[in-house]
């Protein structure tokens, strides 16, 4: 990829279309912080393009001044795939929400991943469907009373985590909204990986689900609701770092290990680069108020990437090519009418 | 018994005839379409034109012996210049008693039938529905019939081959194409130099092959079994280098040319579907021409990659047929919004919804021009024959980037599986297609790029991503004209709208103008649309030569129509319209002109035939 | 200050008016649209006839103060019965600059103007794009402009009860709501009542909200601006229970009668999406009634599980806008092949693509009719009013039930957020829906059940799993005549394609006869369909009374057309066809019935007003 | 659910249509299996509907005498839903292959699956399209040469039982075409339990796709290659059960047991009622030729239906109901006319 000769700066990449979120959207925060990430990444601005599908999310292209499309409902992967295959040279990233990529466009969140095309897919889940004015989405927690869903919902709702690791993913992460450094290191990390890079982004609707993730953003309840995860370190969290987990057979414990006698390395390990996703899997199944949620990368492996080897495959037959165009045309049975 | 000394031995009376249409019948296992090939391959090689079409079984294998295990290939070979694949036919082989039932109908009374009747046993006629034999009740007085011993006069000429039953099996279609070849005097040069280079590694195979075939054309030399033999002598046709081809390789060749004369690389999505998959398993071979070729998970997968690949500045295409279209319809009104090229091809088949798989129609006419929310306008046109999809597929390819725009490929099964000769085109005779992507001197120095700003056709530019200072949105949401950003005004959605039909309308100053075959003014004109060419200037042809004044036209601009199409309609008493679906043409033109036509709709799921026209014009006419 | 006392301390001159046309608009978060409601009651309740129209913003809110954040609500009320929110307006509220920028085109000139100039800040005047503020240039001067300190004397009115500022900041609509009370001279009772029920358990809320309504109702009466108040007198409608509704809200109600004439449960199926997300909140609140609500992952499953809904013997329905009827295309194909009972909503939005969400338009016509691979016919109907939606609701059903075959209601953004008064039916009076269901009796002692056997409308039994008996299959594939078994056969889909068509056709005489407002031959009927209705119907009923020869019909049924159609289209020199798009409805009949026609196509996301209509009318008379 | 009152035969559910399948094809072994298994349920031949999408193995519908929709490609959990989300009397099963059920249908069978609506889906997996003549699908291997990728695919595939577990399904199994007796096991529990139940059945097209699970369906090759899952019996493989599976941490190892002398039950136990999909998933993670490939049921877990918990509402909804139409009609501001 072409490196940056500019040094850009956050401001570079906004556009003079005014911000339309809600005042106190989520999405502000997210959109501060990937213009500040985009800068350090030393891509030309050119290089870069955003692709998004419907939803108040999706609208985040036009708030990008770098290449963009905001497509149609659910299916930003597949415009994404098409133009990184293209064009190998590109930054692609895939902008969409938890109705946008898991309602409509689970199928092709998932082709790509498994098919691992070098794109990066944050996916804003605020669960709930913002830009229709809130109905349930698959991540809503089940028995939510929304416009849709007025005695409750009875859907039961996906782990948009535990679904991308059945989907294959090669990298997989979450963050928070309100958490800038570490979602900027998450981002890094992403636009770093070859492959598919799966973000879960927690974000908070001010208007049809506020308040959703506290737990998570609020400075005191996070303690302990929230698992850092860092890989080759051992998995402890809470306000004094008191607590950790274990793994017991094939689940999960949480243990007050210091209390209980144990160190720190008596505590399960992270290991991103795992092959097989089963650790992370494990992992997606913490979920608040259970367990503490972590965030962090859960995922990240190594293995070719689909448009880089369609690419490569291209760029050798192109060299093996012995014939013109018109020497194809002649191919097979010919015969010479006089 | 090659050509050279076949002449000598000939010993029994020979009737030249004009034209002859064969169809070879059987099981989908006895090879019928290889066959068929060979023969062919001969007679184009013996210089007659030839047009044939292959009619597959249902897309499952079915039980062998069943009506719908059944495979035919069907040949028109003529001392003229023909355009369709023949109406009825002149010869009928059939393999077994399922190929027969189903075949039957279309043989000329007094036609020739050569049966295998080795086949004809009480369980396979069962399978096939018959309750007595055909071979042994009076029901076949109609035809010439000749029984033959196929398997076993087969199963004897190999027999000195170490072969397994299963292979010998194998063989039996070139112990036919042989008994064929010398009825009709073909010769065998091709056939057994194909057989040497294919299994050039299994001699066993190739002494079988070549035997059995020798055998089955000194049978038909020797018996008794048949008086005569035919001869069609070699057309006039235009001088050159030819081979044969479909109308998906046509299609698949012509999308490479298109990339080789725009310079540009080709991106295919696809997911496979009947009969349009052939157009991927093509352009998938052809990686090193810049094709890129992807098989998406679904058709919206396709064709949202195709526009993605497009906004990347290559040039994206998606393939598909009927259903598969159909789920294209959201994002096809996503490139019309955001004005990129792109190229859909629709290989039509028999509808609706999944309806007959492997037969054609032309039902998607309508739907290529109306399905979608809003307005969303989009050139369509339509190849008519073989050799006419590779000169589509680059018109295709050239509006779609001239104006910036999704143009619909309308094909059809018919279209796609007939094989045709094809005079092989120079391709350093045709136009380079002219693209260009806008660098940052479009901006001469102000910071705003206009992605929407149009030049005098009301195309934008192609900006492409990787150029600095260009950067820009776009998508599905209403533009602000020039800008492209988001709109919600009243009036400048008006004008966008209209724009962009606007744009499509003009587009009629760029293309051909409407040839007519035939006097240009007169009695009565038939107007067709694709691949119902053949049979339909046929038609017109024959009517011409018997001295009526009929003229014929074939639109292959479906969107927007040529801009002297009003006038020709005009010049004519009478005009028919024969179209395979329920008058789709008719109602366009009928709602463009306010001119009164008569349809000839076939919905059959299969190719109008000349006869069928030719009637109808008589209707019309009055004559008979 | 209630009415009664209201009439002594009367001072001011009173005008009467036959009818008027307000528009309230302000920030999204000024509470514009409750103001429009309560004003609208009052009207209602006081006897005159209303239509309204809410006019939201985009699908996300914009930051306060921008031209993206404006929201508005319009009031037509009169003395005489009236069919459109109205053209332009006669007086129009503005909570800030924005509000102004956005809506001041619509003000009739010398129109009231009303401005709560309290909001002109610099910083607002910028957000909304002034560099000047036009209450201090002359740019108003055209109007009657009356600058209120809305912000300031509202917290007066309220500074004695406990709020924070934010609350008091909720209260500002009373305000305004009190002083066009004022003006109009509507009674404040039912406001009151409403606000003491509303906040029944906050008594501070209920004061503030009380205090600052008479307020403004005292602020319009006491001070010097104003020197006329203006009085509407009741309307004279047809006596009954009256409620108003929106085009959605009787479209839900609809279907719930049909369910209920039919003795059905119905199965909805829906993803949310603008603007036909209301139907989906309204029918979820109805499970009691037998309404089973699923909201689906995309269009798609919405339509599949409608149809396997309809399949198991309920009444599927899935209901969409533009994108996602786009979706349905190819399950719609699979109702019409397999001949399912099943309406599908289209509430129609600007397009192509996503296009303008919020705002209307009828583009998707020419969709709903030939957007599908093959030959795929089914009815298209489309509500005119949104008490119409009701009745549109019913007859849908009725067809898809009584003929087995998938319906389309093309209802659109305008009518189903316009709020008319509507006279609640009676359901005593309407006519049961009759469904049959066969049972084994119907094999009459074969053994065979033919589930594509036709009655003598062509309609195919509608057997249901858990009949004994009756098992069969059915799905995408042609099917055989009769037997509903898989064919390939070429006859048996020309008959079958033509079949299809044909029941389509008949059913034309099961609908209602066109129905013509005016003289039943003349000069000119303008021919509208859905939405336009009202429109249409005061454009030509003006000029009726201005003494033309102007008749108006509006078309429900978009397919089959009304029988006597075309009889009705001969029996006037021009015809007029006024539509929110390029002109669909003037192409069909065009085709259909080589007509020539003269179209008003108004594609601005906004409906087409009356005086637009009636100066086409002018022009084509060549009056004027 | 009705019983049936009637004793059925297996071949009560033949069909006056031609099976057209490939003579040999895997499909016609399902099929027979298919309906031996239905007699035994105990269910009104009229109470049965068969869904399918479209491909060889969508056809079947058409070979069994009970109710039968063959539909669109990919769509067949959409309109199973509705049916029997409309008619919860019914027993609704859905057949699909590996293209119509994973690459362009995937989305509707997660959301199926997470909704637990109470569909049996059957997924025919012959890791290639069969209709359309071979092209490969998303269960072929990696490099597969077909029609489509006549150089080998550049697509990963996906793992049917993984990506049905990061949807939540229910109730998974894997079975074999040829497997009689467990295809008929596997299917009656499938049958019992109450919800989505999703069984990926290893299926053998012998036209385009022969002898891919030879490794299965070969006597010899089966011992070491074929693992079957047994609730709360620990996990023993191999001609003489010489082999069993233990937990390394969060990975399988298989470990000649007894040779090694331990004893069974020293090995990794089944536990198909796990609350957490997490065994499960490290199991589907144990493929060819790595590892022994795990057959029968995965996960079989109990929680409500969508469908079922749809019925109460109304049921409950139209008890609770105090009003008529009419007074629905009347409800909200009203306004008499003289
Ligand atoms: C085909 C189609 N169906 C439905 C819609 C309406 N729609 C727009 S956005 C959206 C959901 C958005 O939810 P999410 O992806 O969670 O985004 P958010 O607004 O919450 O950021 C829906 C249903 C659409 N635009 N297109
Ligand atoms: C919308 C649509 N796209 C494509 C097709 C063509 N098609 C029919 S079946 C099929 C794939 C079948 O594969 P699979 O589901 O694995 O079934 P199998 O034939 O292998 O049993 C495809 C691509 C179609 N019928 N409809
Ligand atoms: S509706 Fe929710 S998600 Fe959308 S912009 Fe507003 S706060 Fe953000
Ligand atoms: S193509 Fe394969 S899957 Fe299809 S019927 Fe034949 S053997 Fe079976
Ligand atoms: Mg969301
Ligand atoms: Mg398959």
């Amino acid at each position: 990829m072409k490196k940056s000769e500019q040094v850009l700066a956050p401001k570079d990449f906004a556009t003079d279309l005014d911000v339309r979120w809600c005042p106190g959207c989520g999405d502000y925060s997210i959109l501060a912080n990937i213009k500040k990430t985009l800068p350090t990444l030393d891509i030309p601005k050119e290089n870069i393009v955003f692709i998004s599908g419907i939803g108040c999310s999706s609208r985040f292209p036009y708030y990008m001044n770098t290449y963009g499309m905001n497509t149609i409902h659910g299916r930003a992967p597949t415009f994404a795939t098409g133009l990184k295959c293209s064009r190998p040279d590109l930054s692609v990233w895939v902008i969409t929400g938890d109705g946008d990529g898991l309602s409509i466009g689970g199928n092709h969140l998932m082709h790509a991943m498994r098919r691992n095309v070098d794109i990066k897919i944050l996916l804003f889940n605020n669960q709930i469907y913002g830009l229709t004015k809130g109905q349930y989405s698959p991540t809503s927690i089940f028995g939510k009373r929304t416009k849709s869903s007025p005695t409750g919902s009875l859907d039961y709702a996906v782990n948009p985590i535990s679904w991308a690791l059945g989907a294959e993913a090669s990298f997989i992460a979450r963050t928070v909204y309100s958490y800038g450094d570490h979602m900027r290191e998450v981002l890094r990390r992403a636009a770093d990986h070859k492959g598919t890079a799966f973000i879960e982004i927690y974000q908070n609707c001010l208007i049809f689900n506020d308040g959703t993730f506290k737990y998570a953003t609020d400075k005191e309840l996070r303690y302990d609701n929230i698992l850092e995860l860092k890989h080759g370190e051992p998995m402890v969290f809470g306000r004094d770092r008191e607590k950790g987990i274990f793994l017991h057979g094939l689940t999960p414990k949480v243990i007050k290990y210091k209390e209980a006698g144990f160190t720190e390395y008596d505590l399960l390990i992270h290991d991103e680069y795992a092959t097989e996703p089963t650790l992370a899997f494990f992992l997606s199944r913490m979920r608040h108020p259970h367990f503490p949620e972590p965030v962090g990368v859960f995922r990240a492996i190594q293995k070719e990437t689909y448009d880089g080897m369609l690419e490569q495959s291209m760029r050798e037959a192109i060299e093996a090519r012995t014939k013109s165009f018109q020497e194809l045309l002649h191919e097979g049975e010919t015969w010479t009418v006089t | 018994m090659l050509p050279e000394e076949r002449k000598t031995t000939h010993r029994k009376e020979v009737s030249t005839l004009d034209h002859v249409v064969i169809r070879l019948a059987g099981d989908s296992g006895d090879g019928m379409q290889l066959a068929g090939l060979k023969f062919t391959t001969a007679s184009v090689i013996f210089g007659n034109d030839i047009s044939t079409f292959p009619d597959f079984p249902g897309e499952i294998r079915a039980p062998a012996g069943t009506l719908a295990g059944v495979s035919g290939f069907q040949i028109h070979f003529s001392s003229n210049i023909i355009s369709t694949p023949g109406d009825e036919l002149d010869a009928l082989v059939v393999m077994n008693p399922a190929a027969l039932r189903v075949n039957l109908a279309d043989l000329k009374p007094n036609g020739i039938l050569i049966v295998n009747q080795d086949t004809f046993s009480a369980k396979n006629l069962k399978k096939a529905g018959y309750n007595q034999n055909p071979l042994e009740d009076d029901s076949l007085r109609n035809f010439r019939v000749y029984p033959v011993s196929i398997t076993t006069l087969n199963q004897t000429a190999v027999e000195s081959e170490e072969l397994t039953f299963k292979q010998i099996n194998l063989t039996k279609n070139f112990f036919a194409l042989g008994l064929i070849s010398w009825l009709f005097d073909r010769p065998l040069t091709s056939t057994v130099e194909w057989i040497e280079e294919k299994f050039k590694h299994r001699p066993t195979i190739i002494n079988a092959n070549i035997k059995t075939l020798k055998a089955g054309y000194n049978y038909g030399e020797t018996t008794e079994l048949f008086p005569i033999q035919y001869h069609v002598p070699p057309a006039k046709m235009d001088p050159g280098l030819y081979k044969y081809i479909s109308g998906n390789e046509a299609l698949s060749l012509g999308l490479i040319a298109a990339a080789n004369l725009a310079k540009k690389e080709i991106f295919y999505g696809a997911y496979p579907i009947t009969p349009a998959s052939d157009l991927l398993h093509e352009l998938v071979k052809h990686k090193e021409f810049g094709i890129r070729v992807f098989q998406a998970e679904d058709e919206i997968a396709a064709i949202g990659s195709a526009i993605g690949a497009s906004f990347g500045g290559l040039l994206g295409v998606a393939g598909t047929s009927g259903p598969g279209f159909s789920l294209m319809t959201e994002a096809l009104g996503l490139a019309v919004i955001t004005e990129l090229p792109l190229v859909v091809i629709n290989v039509q088949r028999a509808g609706p919804s999944t309806g007959m798989p492997t037969k054609p129609e032309q039902g998607d006419l309508l739907q290529a021009l109306f399905g979608r929310n809003g307005e969303s306008p989009l050139p369509v046109i339509a190849p008519q024959t073989p050799g006419d999809c590779f000169e589509t597929a680059i018109e295709a390819v050239r509006i779609a980037m001239k104006y910036m725009t999704p143009v619909v490929i309308l094909s059809d099964g018919f279209v796609a599986n007939t094989i045709d000769p094809w005079k092989i085109p120079d391709i350093s005779q045709y136009e380079q297609i002219e693209v260009q992507h806008p660098s940052k001197e479009i901006l001469k120095g102000s910071e705003r790029f206009y992605p929407y700003l149009r030049n005098e056709n009301l195309v934008r530019p192609w900006a492409i991503p990787g150029t600095e200072g260009l950067e820009y949105r776009t998508g599905g949401l209403e533009k602000e004209d020039k800008t492209g950003g988001v709109s919600y005004d009243p009036l400048n959605h008006e004008k966008l709208v209209k724009t962009r039909a606007e744009k499509i309308r003009r587009i009629t100053k760029d293309i051909q103008i409407q040839k007519v075959e035939g006097p240009k003014r007169g009695d009565l004109l038939v107007l067709s649309w694709g691949s119902t060419y053949g049979a339909a200037y046929t038609a017109a042809e024959n009517m011409r030569k018997q001295g009526f004044s009929v003229s014929n036209a074939n639109l292959k601009y479906l969107n927007p129509f040529p801009q002297n199409l009003e006038e020709i309609l005009q010049s004519y008493e009478k005009i028919l319209i024969p179209e395979m679906n329920l008058g789709q043409l008719q109602f366009l033109i009928q709602a463009r002109y306010s001119i009164k036509t008569t349809g000839l709709a076939k919905v059959q799921g299969r190719p109008i035939q000349v006869r069928e026209i030719q009637n109808k014009i008589s209707t019309i006419l009055g004559v008979e």
